[in-house]
Order: C-alpha cells, then sequence, then structure tokens
C-alpha cells in the first residue's frame, strides 16, 4: 500500500503533489490489492495528512478522479464500482463548487461530503481496531489453554417416584379388573336405534296427523339433555327406517323447522 | 514474542529468579498434553534455569491445593488431587414414574402382607419378575417378612417404614379398602385399554423394563 | 429415596469451608479446555456451594502466577500468562491465516454486533463474499444472532464465546478502543443522505446498541 511516510521535504506543496502523483500511480500499479472505491478513497486521503475528520473531500474527489484518469490513460479495465465511485464523486464535486441551488431539493454538497467523510473515517476505525485485536495476546500463540483436558463423566441417576394414589388405583384397578365387561360402554343414557323402532311400530297406526318426532320420545328420556340427544337421534333413524318400509312419511318445512312424521296409508 | 529474545539475551548471564522459573514450569505442566520430563522442561527454559529446583517449589505450592504436581515415571504433570475426582463427573438425576408392573405389586404387598410372590401373582395374573422385587427392596419400600408355615416355607413380604413415609400413612391399615376406593371415586374411572388387557402383559417386555432399569440402579 | 429425607439431608449438611470451595474450583478450571460457568461448577459441586465467591479467591490466588484465572462471558477458565508463550512453541497452533477481509469483517461484527451483511458491505465499501463468513462461522469466532425486525428480516451476525477466549476478552465491552470508537460516533449506523450512493445503506437506520442488549452479549 502507498505510504507517504517517505517524504519529509519541507515544501509542502511539492511533497503533496509529488505524493498525489506518485500514490495515483501506485494505486494504478496495486488496482487489484485494493478493496473497492472505498478503499482506494481512503488511501488517497491519507496524503493529506490531517485528521480524516478535517479532509477536504473536493481535494478528495480530485484525486479520486484524477486516479480513473489515470487509469483510463493506460487503458487499464477498472471495475465497475470505480466508475459509479467516479461519477457519484463528479456530481459531488460539482455541488461542492456550485453556490447552492435553492430551487433543488435533496441533500446540499456539504451533507453528502460530510457522509463521504463519516464512512472513510468509520472504515479507517474498524482497521484500527482488527489491528487492535489481532494484535492482542491470542490463545494458542501467546497463552494456551489446559494440555491434558479431563472429560467430565456424565451419570445419570435415575429415581422412581409414586404417589399414593398411584398406588390405590393400581390395586382397584387389579382388584375390579373382572368386574368390567371387556366392552366397557355407559348404557344408561343410550336409547338404541332398535328400542326407538320397536316404540314407532307399536305407535305409528295411531299418527293420522303429522306430528313432531320430539313428541315420540320415550318417558323420561326429554330432560336430561345426553338422554334427549341419544333419544331424539334414535327416534330420527327409526323414523327414516319406517319411512323406507312405507308405513310412515315424513317431512320438514325448512332447514332446523321441526321435523314431523305420520302413518302411511 | 519479544520476552522471547529479551529473556534470551539475559540468559547469557544468568538464569531467571527462581520464582519465575517456577512460574514457567508452572505453565508449561499446565500446557503441555503429556508429562513433561526434566530435561524436556530445561531445554524449553531461558538458559541457566534449573527445574528441578523449581519444581520443588511448585510441588509444594500445590500441597493440599485441588491440584497436585505428580512425578509420571521420568515426568511431572499436574494432576486432580484424588479427593476431588467426583468433581469431574456430572450427575443429572431423572425422576421416573415407577412401571405399573411395580406399582401394582407394591400395591398388592401393602394391601395383603405378608405376602407370597405366589400370592402376588395370583392376585395379578402374570408371574412377577425377579427384578420388580429387587426394584421395590432396593427402594426400601419392601422388606422381607417371616417365611410363611406353609409347605416349602415360602418368605413373604412387607411394606417398610420408609414406605408409610413416602406415602405418608401410619399403617398399611389405613389404606382405603375397595369400598371406600370406589366411594372416592377412585374406582368410577373406567380402565383405560390398557388396563383391561393387563393380563395379557407380554412377560418380556416387563422383564426387558426391568433389566434397563437395573442398569441405572446399580450406579454409585 | 423419598424426596423428603433428601432435603433433610441437604440442609443438614453444611456447605464446605471456603478454602474447599476454592480448591474445588480450581481442580474443576484445570480440567477443562473449555471455560466453565458459574451454573456448571456448582451443579458439579456440593450443595450451597458458591463457586463465585470462591473464585474471587482463587482468581487473587493466581495472580502473578504462570497460568491465571480468566473470565470469559459468563463462564471462567486457567490460561497461562501470555507472557510465557515463549515457552510453549510445541503447543502453539499454526491458525490458518486469516485473510485481511476476513479481518476486518471479525472486527465490524465484533464493534457492531449484531451486524447484518448488509452493514458489513456499507462499512467496507464492498461486498462479503460468503467465504468469508463461512470461514469465521467455522472457527467459531461468530454466529447467527437473532433476525433484525425489519423488512426482510435479516439474519444477524455476533460473536461468539470461542472469540472472547481466543482474544483474551471477558466479554465483548472489553474490546480494544470500543470507548473511543463510540465516543467519536464512529458506531452509529449513520444512514447516507438521501441521493448519495445508492443502494450502500443498511436495511435499518436503528441499529440497536448490542452492547447494551444483555441478552445478546450474555453467550451460553
Amino acid at each position: 500500500m502507498a505510504d507517504t511516510g517517505l517524504f519529509d521535504a519541507q515544501d509542502r506543496e511539492t511533497q503533496d503533489r509529488v505524493a498525489e502523483r506518485l500514490a495515483a500511480e501506485a494505486l494504478i500499479v496495486d488496482v487489484d490489492g485494493f478493496e473497492g472505491p472505498l478503499d482506494v478513497l481512503l488511501t488517497l486521503s491519507r496524503s493529506q495528512k490531517v485528521d480524516l475528520r478535517k479532509i477536504s473531500v473536493l481535494h478528495l474527489a480530485q484525486q479520486y478522479l484524477a486516479f480513473v484518469e489515470k487509469a483510463k490513460q493506460l487503458r487499464l479495465e477498472l471495475a465497475a464500482d470505480y466508475l459509479v465511485m467516479a461519477a457519484w464523486l463528479a456530481f459531488l464535486k460539482s455541488r461542492l463548487l456550485l453556490p447552492p441551488d435553492p430551487t433543488e431539493d435533496g441533500p446540499s454538497g456539504e451533507e453528502l461530503a460530510a457522509h463521504l467523510a463519516f464512512q472513510l473515517e468509520r472504515l479507517q476505525g474498524m482497521r484500527d481496531a482488527a489491528a487492535r485485536l489481532m494484535a492482542r495476546d491470542q490463545m494458542g500463540r501467546d497463552f494456551f489453554a489446559r494440555g491434558v483436558p479431563e472429560t467430565v463423566e456424565r451419570i445419570k441417576k435415575v429415581t422412581y417416584t409414586a404417589t399414593l394414589l398411584d398406588l390405590m388405583q393400581a390395586y382397584a384397578r387389579i382388584r375390579t379388573r373382572d368386574e368390567f365387561r371387556p366392552f366397557v360402554m355407559d348404557r344408561d343414557s343410550v336409547y338404541t336405534m332398535e328400542e326407538a323402532l320397536g316404540r314407532m311400530r307399536g305407535l305409528i297406526g295411531f299418527a293420522g296427523e303429522w306430528t313432531d318426532i320430539n313428541t315420540w320420545l320415550p318417558e323420561g328420556w326429554g330432560d336430561d339433555p345426553v338422554k334427549r340427544r341419544s333419544a331424539t337421534a334414535a327416534t330420527f333413524a327409526a323414523s327414516l327406517e319406517l319411512v323406507k318400509e312405507g308405513k310412515a312419511e315424513i317431512r320438514q318445512d325448512e332447514t332446523f323447522a321441526p321435523v314431523q312424521v305420520r302413518r302411511k296409508d | 514474542m519479544s520476552e522471547h529474545a529479551d529473556d534470551k539475551e539475559e540468559s547469557l548471564f544468568e538464569a531467571p529468579p527462581m520464582a519465575e522459573q517456577e512460574r514457567m514450569i508452572e505453565a508449561i505442566l499446565f500446557a503441555t498434553a503429556e508429562p513433561v520430563s526434566v530435561r524436556d522442561m530445561q531445554a524449553r527454559m531461558p538458559h541457566g534455569s534449573e527445574p528441578k529446583e523449581a519444581l520443588v517449589y511448585l510441588t509444594k505450592r500445590y500441597e493440599g491445593r485441588g491440584v497436585h504436581v505428580v512425578r509420571v515415571g521420568d515426568a511431572y504433570a499436574i494432576r486432580t488431587a484424588p479427593d476431588l475426582g467426583f468433581l469431574m463427573q456430572k450427575e443429572t438425576v431423572e425422576t421416573r414414574k415407577l412401571s405399573r408392573a411395580a406399582i401394582e405389586t407394591l400395591a398388592i404387598i401393602a394391601y395383603h402382607q405378608p405376602c407370597t410372590r405366589a400370592e402376588i401373582e395370583e392376585i395379578r395374573g402374570v408371574s412377577v419378575s425377579r427384578g420388580t422385587i429387587d426394584q421395590l427392596i432396593e427402594m426400601e419400600w419392601i422388606r422381607f417378612g417371616r417365611r410363611r408355615m406353609t409347605p416349602g416355607r415360602p418368605v413373604t413380604f412387607v411394606v417398610t417404614e420408609n414406605f408409610l413415609d413416602h406415602f405418608g400413612l401410619e399403617n398399611a391399615r389405613d389404606l382405603p379398602g375397595l369400598k371406600e376406593l370406589r366411594a372416592a371415586g377412585l374406582l368410577e374411572s373406567r380402565p383405560a385399554p390398557m388396563g383391561a388387557d393387563a393380563g395379557d402383559e407380554p412377560e418380556d417386555a416387563e422383564q426387558d423394563d426391568l433389566f434397563e432399569d437395573d442398569d441405572v440402579i446399580e450406579l454409585p
């Protein structure tokens, strides 16, 4: 990388110009060694030998444009982003040189320049930080970890628990096993279709008028919702069976209206 | 890194102070994968060093500490103090529910004690594996009772104080009877499908279970 | 065994004396190459131990010695004193030479974490090659952080405990020059003025300063 530290002549201006030219040439020779336009700009900015905060962005823009110009003369292919940066810096340069146009909105040349200066300073800041980081004592080079680590043996210990409830339920399960039928079902609140059919066969002969099937539910099945649901379903299914047999008719005026049945003559 | 050069230069004139040499062998013994011989230390340390002497100081320094300087053949190493070996184990405790075979066996013993193995098998309807009994004995929930004065003088099992303590009972007679269980709603719940075919439970499965358990339990 | 009994036993046992606890963590730390968390020590030590306090004593004891107790994030480790590195030529591990791009990318992630790829590219002014990130992940110096809650939910990168360990940092707040960089405003994300080099702008302006976000700093 170009280093301006070589120059300690007294004549600042000559020195700067020489440095600039040398730097630009060095850049061109080494353009592959740069990591993009920001890197080039940062290198160029070093020739100003000032705090990056006080850098002359205008001057820097000129240096960069000179660098690109030189590359063109040498017919060097520059990557597209170098040219994009050149175009942008040319734009920035014109903004910085011309008095601000009040009718134009967008950021002023100064704002753009300040941001570029910030980017350069930040990149430099991160490079310095990286250098300081890498200069730290590092493990495996300056300090070392234990050479013979011992493996920590993992031991799994299992404890078993049971509660009194588990115990009693287990006992109850064993002692009552024989009491249960193989297929256990709550039959108390189930009204089967067979039952409903038997009941309806006996009654349908008396139903000359349309009657709501709800009135066909057996005694005691209309109150408990569980029982009512089972009995209603069974009665409805039995009604359909009777209709299929040609012994009854069934109708419903509309969705959710009462379902009615009567004897078919 | 520059100290290296410094040390070397200095070493032309005099060896580092003994305290410094002690630091050096401390670092070497710590970081080296194998025990280090005195000759090897000397080769690494600045000219004129006396690792043998420094080792005496270092060994003394680590006396009674968590790690010791030990001699391994001709070489030296730092090792964990023997009494702290237990720190190199990480114990994880896992709590598992007692297997169904075990809890049922336990329940039968609790309700029918003293109770022979044949009785347990009769009530459960399946044979009781040795592992199940062993596990309950190891947990100190059951123990051997008196032998039954019947042909063969079979051993009986009874529950222990630990059992009563764990389940919060004064006496095994306090266990609620079937009627009370029913009244308490404990019998109302329909047996799960698993419960219904308990009698068909393949013995192998049960035994596998217990072999596994045994392995784990036997760890200190 | 019953839990009840366990509790009783544990509370009857007193924690080991502090000197003994110090020996224990000494042994634990000597035995591993990786940093050990306080929680891990506590899990391995007898009930009631206070590794945190014992660590203070142990750290003091090793001050100026050939090996030191160092803090790495929430964990602790023993490392040789850096001035004795020259003794360890045999142990030196040849680390892969990192490219400048990789070193800069690492530094940017460390100082800006959590940091998106777009932010890295914005700062460096060039695109980040996949290989660079991959290499740093493979070295276990960076890992994925939380996704940024901005459009596209980009992934972020943060540095790892290994990174801290390798560079001898207690935590990410100890990065060299961090204060100065922050004071200079170089760690804030400053959006480019509209119309400036378009496309280089990071996805979001509100880069939360991660060094105050304990969640991410506290490496497990």
